[in-house]
């Protein structure tokens, strides 16, 4: 019961962090201060006190963007373990839920952008969709090959027991899904080199494009909403490439934590060594990203 | 007993036509006593249907009702009565003077022909029923028959009709030969694997061109797009669903079927699947792009017939039972969120009279009801939690994760590219659905049309209501259809009756429902939340930040091909868009036009080609026929000739 | 078989190529007249018994197939004012070959078809063959519509010899309606070809290919 | 009884000849008709039917194909004053007397067991119906006559020549020589195979002309075309129908002198050709009465086909060729109430005739769908059954060449009636002032409730007569 406690405050409490975290590495490689680490934490305190400005031409579309967008995030963080802890929702077939949530998440949030009849936001909207497209089989062979190591159907099946010797089994097939899966990670919770989420110019945007007419408590929703699937997504990640155990539950906890950390480090690292890649190029990456984890599935099944 | 509750059901609705003929072309009373009877009709039949859910099944020489029968009996039944309902305002028999009494008539014939094919017990009724419903569809495709593109629309519709026709003639004859009767019964075991395979192959062709399996899908568009709009949610929601039942059933009747049949039939889904949707994000009507996520989800409840298959061939009790539940269940839930979604089509066409996406916009404003059923039909055939959709699309990917051999020994990696391609499916949706309903209901009104809409009527938005209640429901409960899905899957494979696998035990079914309420309480809490806060920091009104432009119009905004472009580069070696795009190099251009179009792959690149082809070669006999009598003497002799030495 | 039999049919072999190769259309049907005439005297020749009946069908033979059809044709061209030339599509030499040919056809089918017993080394099979074989060349290569009645004749006529083999069982009634039935026909063959000859002027058929593909 | 069968029709077609009202001489054909019909009703219901030595006898073949020309004599009769009072410009005398006569001799073809005189009375329908084509006195019908006389004429003197043929082959073996038919069948193990494997051919080639086979349907878009519907339903019903009887009795002799085999080859070569022939003629066709002509071309192949394949399809041909003849009654006389309104027959003036003509263009559309094997319609059932045979008997290959080619005609003809009857109808249509009068279109409705009814039920005594004359043919006596 309390490691579901535990799971549940990490969930709520940690996103914010690691955006910290990663500005603070980007700006130590660019040799800067950079914000404090805990950044995030004021801006959502203060969009969440801030007053809105809603177009006219919108409707209740609009608001419910940031909602279910938040929300599915968090209920998708129900599904996953956290390190060696178990998720505290688990079935067979869960992680078919948790693929989902963000689907639904993405289709309110794509239809908020364009419920502003905005041609920016109408066109971040269509290259958040677009390129999920091809993220999604690139995650569903990542599951096969994580379904066919450990026989099971749920997340927390899949990623806990056995898993650890999954890497003497088949570690090619796991290096594969762990690009695979990392390159999807950058993809999306929008990151370099696949979309700046600090550049200044429209046209190249996509998260952030998606959300320029929101305002106040909903942009802090949604600023929210994006930390926790990043959360998510890279506990997903960490699990499978850093599958260590301590024996102590409690020392699991942090491991987790320094994993996690460690995963946003090497994120900042990937931001700041790489440019961002022409748009065009994005797709390219994306089917890259399948091909090696569907290459993966063949291993494991040929 | 209940027998013939089903049998009055479609007798009444048979007839509901009937009367209307016999009235004055302006008095609506007719159309009146159509739904009426129509509704008569369904009550009767439901109540028949659900009788029979919990009895033995009936079989005897001319009708059989089975949990299958059942199960595609219940949407045939419950969507073409609240569509008649839909038409009461949507095809006023006092503005359609011309066609509303044919379309009453052929309306009420088509829904108790669907229902005649699936109860029928001998492949003779089977057929003349099937073909009653295929040629009154014909006849309500053409409903406007003065345009030339419904004629030709029609015209396509009708050749597929008749191929499917005759190789179910073909099917049936072979079956016949094999059985000795034309009763619809199990084939021996010790069947030739060369005739069961021409079975098999001949009825995949013949009920996929029904359905609409890529690349036999080709009327599918073009008939969707022009129909009335609630005879293209009878269409899409049920009718293609008899093109299923019959693969079903012959899938039922086939012993010991191949490995490769499944296989053939989960990538014939798939390649439908994601065809189908790819076809539809580059559509700009709206009535075409609904009709090209038919052809998506036929491929989807495909892909779960196939892995019934699979599973038959591994003897692998849950991946039957998951793959046929699916497919089953999908036939349910593409019924009920795709009229949802024609149905709702149909009142913005009906306010704006245009079905061009890129002429509308900014609908949820004034027809907020008609946009809310619009989103929840796009949410749930995106197969999004909490949703129908996501049920039966959660069977599917537990049966084909299964199917590798997770969690048991034996398994076949053949299916492996499904649930990736299920996934893709699923996204591409996603995406179509955003265009779609960002488009039309979202954002400004880019047309005087679309400016000037007006919510739609309560008997249209009711049956749109209480289709959209049918998804939530099933999306929120899954549990209430489970029996009636396992009763479906041991008819369909009887040795499993009695054997260790219900979907209960297979599949989630409580964690769903409670997910789905989760996510519903945390939504509505999370909005609370929001609106407070939003409230208490107080709010301001303005027009769309446009990142600094001062003046933008309702053009300027993301079309919806716009929107698609990027997709649809991606797809670019199927789609193979058609574009014009200006090229001005002049200093000072005057305005121009970019126009786009994507036509049919298989209709327009093959199809019509080898038409016209065929046409050539025919016409090249022309002279054979030239009016010359000594010509035609000299073919008697000749022939005469070459019979006496035809030995 | 009476060896009075052969003699005959060497004549109307030799007629046949008479109408193969006469241009002048008066000429043909005065051949096609003279074969009725000799094909009703083979009714005589042929019957081992002369009865009355046989009398009277060899009669009306002779008057139908060599008085009253001729004369019938005859009264078409004068009615009808035509060119009194045969059109052949091919020419006349090409004609007779082909006849030739067609002759020396049929004669080596007969070959291969076995005779009866009492038949053997008769002419009448190679001889209605080949006949037959005329009348479908003079059918099919004569532009006239008046010439191909006489190609319809010719035709019968083939089909009358064959006839010959079987006098003992062709009942009387029979032979009588077969020979009412052509007269029918080339009487309402003859009021066509007046018809047509009214209407378009002319009674080549060239310019009956309005029906076509 | 015999005599009677042939001579009211002749007795009402002289009456016809005879009478100087050309107003009320066109009631004389229903009433021969009903005559006759009558008669036939005695005739099946067990009068003997038997005359002259055995040279008119019923049999089974004879009753079935008898019964259906008295049935569809009948209702094309009903329409004929309808008809002719639409045509009161031109003189009817010559057309009632020669459609009473064409319905004696008809009589009188199924009746015959004697070759010979078989071949006599088939000459004669050519020769009546001659007069019936020409009724339109236009240089169109004119030449259409002609080469339907020439070229029937022509095929017609074959087939007697092969009659010629297969009586020597009972001679050549020192048998009686006899043109009767039982007798043949009697003596068919012992005829002469060279002599009556020519003797087929030359049948089949000449009855075939008169039925219409290819390559020998030549004249048959044009007569059809040029014809009044009523006289096209009458040709393409009945007298097709005797000519395919002929070919039933040449080739029972066949099947009793042990031969079927060559007889089916043949038979399924020509029915295939047929077929293939009026699919390539019927795409892209312009004129819907040609088409007609070629859809008859193409049935009289399905007829032959499922004959030459033997087994169910036999029996599925005999139904065949009532499901196709009542069904090409309803095309025909649609087709000419649409020819009549519209003064044309060609698709590019005719448009919209659903909505001009709701009756009559609904009925052409229904016939359109039920000869191309629709169910419920009657070819439906009777196609199926060939197919069932065909499958049945192994032949795989060309079971899948016949639904290839139905679907070819029914895209063919498919194309051309759906512009027919679709559409909004031109101006120009309405001005020839004609409407659909009960008296035109209540025959019609009848055939087509005929055909709707044997697509979903065969009267039991029916069944047995088509069962008891498939047993026939195939030589179980």
């Amino acid at each position: 019961m309390s490691h579901i406690i535990v799971h549940i405050l990490l969930l709520l409490g940690m996103p914010p962090l690691l955006l910290g975290v990663i500005g603070k590495t980007k700006a130590l490689f660019a040799g800067r201060v950079g914000p404090p680490l805990f950044q995030t934490y004021y801006d959502l305190a203060k969009l969440f006190r801030k007053g809105s400005v809603f177009s006219t031409t919108t409707t209740w579309v609009f608001r419910a963007g940031p909602v279910v967008g938040s929300v599915t995030a968090l209920l998708a963080g129900l599904l996953v373990p956290l390190g060696s802890h178990g998720a505290p929702v688990s079935f067979s077939g869960d992680l078919i839920l948790f693929a989902y949530l963000f689907a639904l998440g993405r289709f309110f949030t794509a239809s908020a952008a364009l419920d502003t009849g905005s041609a920016f936001e109408g066109m971040g909207a269509a290259r958040e969709v677009t390129f999920s497209c091809l993220a999604e089989p690139a995650l569903f062979f990542g599951f096969l090959v994580l379904a066919k190591l450990s026989g099971s159907l749920s997340l927390t099946g899949m990623l806990d027991g056995p898993f650890p010797s999954g890497w003497g089994v088949a570690g090619a097939s796991l290096v594969l899904v762990a690009a695979s899966l990392f390159i999807v990670l950058l993809v999306e919770n929008s990151r370099i080199p696949f979309d700046d989420p600090n550049t200044h110019l429209e046209l190249t945007m996509i998260h952030e494009v998606m959300v320029l007419d929101h305002s106040g408590p909903a942009l802090g929703m949604i600023l929210y909403g994006a930390a926790v699937k990043l959360f998510v997504m890279g506990a997903l990640l960490t699990r499978i490439v850093a599958p260590f155990e301590s024996g102590n539950a409690w020392a699991d906890w942090g491991l987790f934590i320094t994993g996690m950390l460690a995963l946003a480090v090497i994120i900042g690292v990937v931001e700041s060594v790489m440019a961002r890649f022409r748009l065009v190029f994005v797709p390219t990456f994306l089917v890259a990203a399948c091909l090696l984890s569907a290459f993966g599935i063949v291993l494991l099944l040929r | 007993m209940r027998e013939w509750l089903i049998i009055l059901g479609i007798g009444c609705h048979a007839l509901s036509g009937v009367p209307g003929l016999f009235r004055r072309r302006d008095s609506d009373a007719g159309q009146k006593l159509a739904v009426i009877l129509g509704l008569i009709g369904s009550a009767l039949g439901i109540a028949g249907a659900v009788g029979s859910l919990w009895q033995p099944p009936i079989a005897n020489s001319a009708i059989k009702i089975d949990a299958i029968t059942v199960i595609f009996l219940l949407p045939i039944f419950l969507i073409p009565a609240l569509g008649g309902v839909y038409g009461l305002t949507y095809w006023k028999q006092a503005e359609h003077m011309r066609n509303g009494q044919k379309l009453r008539l052929f309306y009420g014939l088509v829904t108790a022909a669907m229902a005649g094919v699936t109860i029928a017990a001998n492949s003779i009724l089977f057929l003349v029923a099937w073909e009653i419903m295929a040629l009154s569809a014909f006849f309500l495709i053409t409903t406007e028959d003065d345009d030339r593109t419904v004629r030709e629309a029609g015209w396509l519709y009708l050749i597929a009709a008749h191929a499917a026709t005759l190789c179910l003639f073909a099917v049936f004859a072979l079956l016949r030969n094999v059985t000795g009767s034309f009763a619809l019964v199990a084939l021996p075991d010790g069947l030739g694997a060369g005739v069961a395979t021409a079975i098999f192959l001949l009825a995949l062709i013949g009920f996929g061109l029904k359905a609409g399996v890529m690349p036999l899908h080709v009327w599918l568009p073009g008939a969707h797009a022009m129909a009335p709009s609630h005879v293209s949610a009878l269409m899409s929601g049920v009718l293609i669903k008899i093109g299923i039942y019959g693969l079903v059933r012959i899938c039922s009747l086939l012993p010991h079927p191949p490995l490769w049949w499944g296989g053939l039939l989960l990538a014939a889904g798939a390649t439908s699947g994601v065809l189908g949707v790819a076809f539809a994000i580059a559509q700009h009507d709206l009535k075409r792009l609904l009709a090209y996520h038919s052809v998506e989800n036929i491929g989807i409840i495909t892909m779960g017939l196939g892995l019934a298959m699979v599973g038959r061939s591994l003897h692998r009790v849950d991946c039957v039972v998951l793959g046929l539940a699916g497919a089953l269940l999908h036939v349910w839930n593409h019924g009920f969120f795709k009229s949802v979604l024609f149905l709702s089509a149909g009142a913005v066409i009906r306010a704006t009279h245009t079905r061009e996406i890129d002429r509308l916009g900014g609908l949820a404003r004034v027809m907020p009801r008609t946009a809310l059923c619009f989103a929840i039909g796009a949410v749930a055939i995106c197969g999004l939690p909490p949703l129908n959709g996501f049920v039966s699309e959660l069977f599917l990917y537990l049966g084909l994760f299964r199917s590798l051999g997770i969690g048991h020994e034996t398994g076949w990696p053949g299916s492996a590219f499904a649930p990736p391609a299920l996934a893709m499916i699923g996204a591409l949706a996603v995406a179509c659905f955003v265009k779609v309903f960002g488009a039309v209901f979202l954002g400004a009104a880019r047309s005087e049309y679309a400016r000037q809409a007006h919510e739609a009527g309560v008997t249209m938005v009711g049956p749109m209501l209480a289709l959209a209640g049918c998804c939530v429901v099933i999306g929120l409960a899954p549990l209430l259809v489970a029996p009636l899905l396992d009763q479906g899957v041991y008819a369909w494979s009887p040795d499993l009756a009695g054997g260790a696998g219900s979907l209960a035990t297979l599949a989630p079914l409580g964690w769903i429902s409670a997910a789905g309420l989760t996510l519903i309480v945390l939504i509505i809490a999370a909005g609370v939340v929001l609106c407070q806060r939003v409230r208490h920091c107080g709010t301001a009104s303005s027009g769309t930040w446009d990142c600094g432009y001062a003046a933008p119009t309702a053009r300027m905004q993301y079309t919806s091909s716009s929107f698609a472009q990027m997709l649809v580069n991606c797809f670019v070696w199927v789609l193979r868009p058609r574009v014009h795009a200006p090229s001005e190099q002049a200093l000072f251009p005057r305005p121009t036009q970019f126009q786009s179009h994507v036509p049919d792959i298989v209709l327009d690149g093959a199809l019509r080609p080898s038409f016209r082809f065929g046409t050539k070669i025919t016409s090249s006999f022309r002279f054979l026929q030239a009016g010359n009598i000594h010509a035609y003497l000299f073919y008697i002799v000749a022939f005469l000739i070459l019979l006496l030495l035809w030995r | 078989m009476h060896q009075l039999l052969d003699p005959i049919l060497v004549a109307v072999l030799l007629l046949n190529f008479v109408a193969l190769g006469a241009s002048q259309l008066r000429t043909v049907i005065h051949a096609v007249a003279l074969q009725g005439v000799l094909l009703g005297t083979t009714i005589v020749v042929a019957h081992n018994t002369v009865t009355v009946w046989v009398i009277i069908m060899a009669g009306a033979t002779i008057a139908l197939k060599g008085v009253v059809i001729p004369r019938m044709l005859f009264h078409a061209i004068r009615e009808v004012v035509i060119r009194r030339e045969v059109e052949p599509i091919i020419g006349f030499i090409a004609s007779l070959l082909l006849g030739g040919v067609g002759t020396a056809l049929a004669v080596l089918f007969a070959k291969t078809l076995p005779i009866a017993h009492e038949h053997m080394g008769s002419l009448v099979v190679p001889a209605a063959l080949s006949t037959v074989l005329t009348g479908f060349l003079i059918l099919t290569t004569r532009v006239k519509a008046i010439s191909q009645v006489v190609g319809y004749l010719v035709l019968e006529n083939g089909v009358f010899i064959f006839g010959l083999l079987l006098v003992e069982a062709m009942p009387f009634l029979v032979e009588i309606g077969v020979l009412l039935d052509l007269f029918v026909a080339i009487f309402v063959m003859g009021i066509i070809v007046y018809q047509i000859s009214q209407e378009f002027s002319t009674v080549s058929t060239r310019k009956l290919s309005a029906l076509k593909e | 009884m015999a005599w009677l069968l042939i001579l009211i029709p002749l007795l009402a077609a002289a009456a016809a000849a005879l009478m100087p009202s050309d107003r009320w001489r066109p009631w004389l054909v229903p009433l021969g008709g009903l005559a006759h019909f009558v008669l036939v009703g005695c005739a099946l219901a067990g009068t003997p039917v038997f005359a002259f030595n055995g040279w008119l006898s019923l049999d089974p073949l004879g009753k079935l194909v008898l019964a259906f020309i008295s049935v569809l004599f009948l209702l094309c009769a009903l329409y004929a004053p309808g008809y002719l009072a639409l045509r009161a410009d031109r003189p009817n005398r010559i057309f009632c007397a020669c459609l009473l006569a064409m319905l004696a001799m008809m009589t009188l073809v199924t009746l015959s067991h004697h070759l010979g005189l078989m071949w006599v009375a088939m000459e004669a329908t050519t020769l009546t119906t001659a007069p019936l084509l020409f009724f339109n006195h236009n240089p169109r019908s004119l030449e259409a006559t002609w080469k339907y006389l020439l070229i029937s004429s022509v095929g017609i003197a074959l087939a007697l020549l092969g009659s010629f043929f297969l009586a020597y082959s009972s001679l050549h073996e020192g048998l009686e020589s006899t043109l009767l038919f039982d007798d043949l069948v009697k003596l068919a193990p012992q005829l002469s195979r060279p002599w009556l494997h020519a003797a087929f051919v030359l049948l089949l080639v000449g009855y075939g002309t008169k039925m219409g086979l290819a390559p020998m349907h030549t004249w048959k878009p044009d007569a059809y075309g040029e014809a009044p519907g009523l006289v096209g339903a009458l040709l393409a019903g009945g007298v097709t129908s005797c000519a395919f009887l002929a070919i039933l009795r040449f080739f029972q002799i066949c099947v009793a002198a042990h031969e079927a085999a060559f007889a089916r080859e043949i038979l399924i070569f020509v029915g295939l050709l047929s077929m293939t022939v009026a699919a390539v003629f019927m795409v892209r066709q312009r004129d819907f009465k040609r088409m007609l002509a070629y859809s008859s071309v193409e049935h009289m192949g399905i007829l032959v086909l499922g004959i030459g394949v033997g087994g169910v399809a036999t029996f599925g041909a005999l139904l065949h060729l009532l499901t196709n003849g009542l069904t090409e009654g309803v095309l025909f006389l649609s087709a000419g109430n649409i020819h009549r309104a519209y003064g044309s027959k060609l698709t590019d003036d005719v448009r919209g005739a659903i909505r001009r003509l709701p009756v009559s263009g609904a009925l052409f559309l229904g016939g359109f769908l039920a000869i191309t094997g629709s169910p419920p319609g009657g070819p439906f059932i009777s196609e199926f059954t060939i197919l069932n045979g065909i499958i049945g008997e192994g032949k795989f290959v060309v079971a899948g060449l016949f639904l290839l080619l139905l679907a070819v005609v029914f895209v063919g003809m498919g194309a051309t009636v759906l512009r027919v009857v679709q559409g909004t109808p031109s101006d120009q249509a309405a001005a020839t002032g004609y409407h659909d009068r009960p008296q035109v279109v209540i025959p019609i409705l009848v055939f087509m409730g005929l055909v709707l009814m044997l697509g979903l039920y065969i009267p039991t005594p029916l069944e047995s007569l088509l069962r008891e004359a498939a047993k026939f043919l195939e030589g179980g006596q």
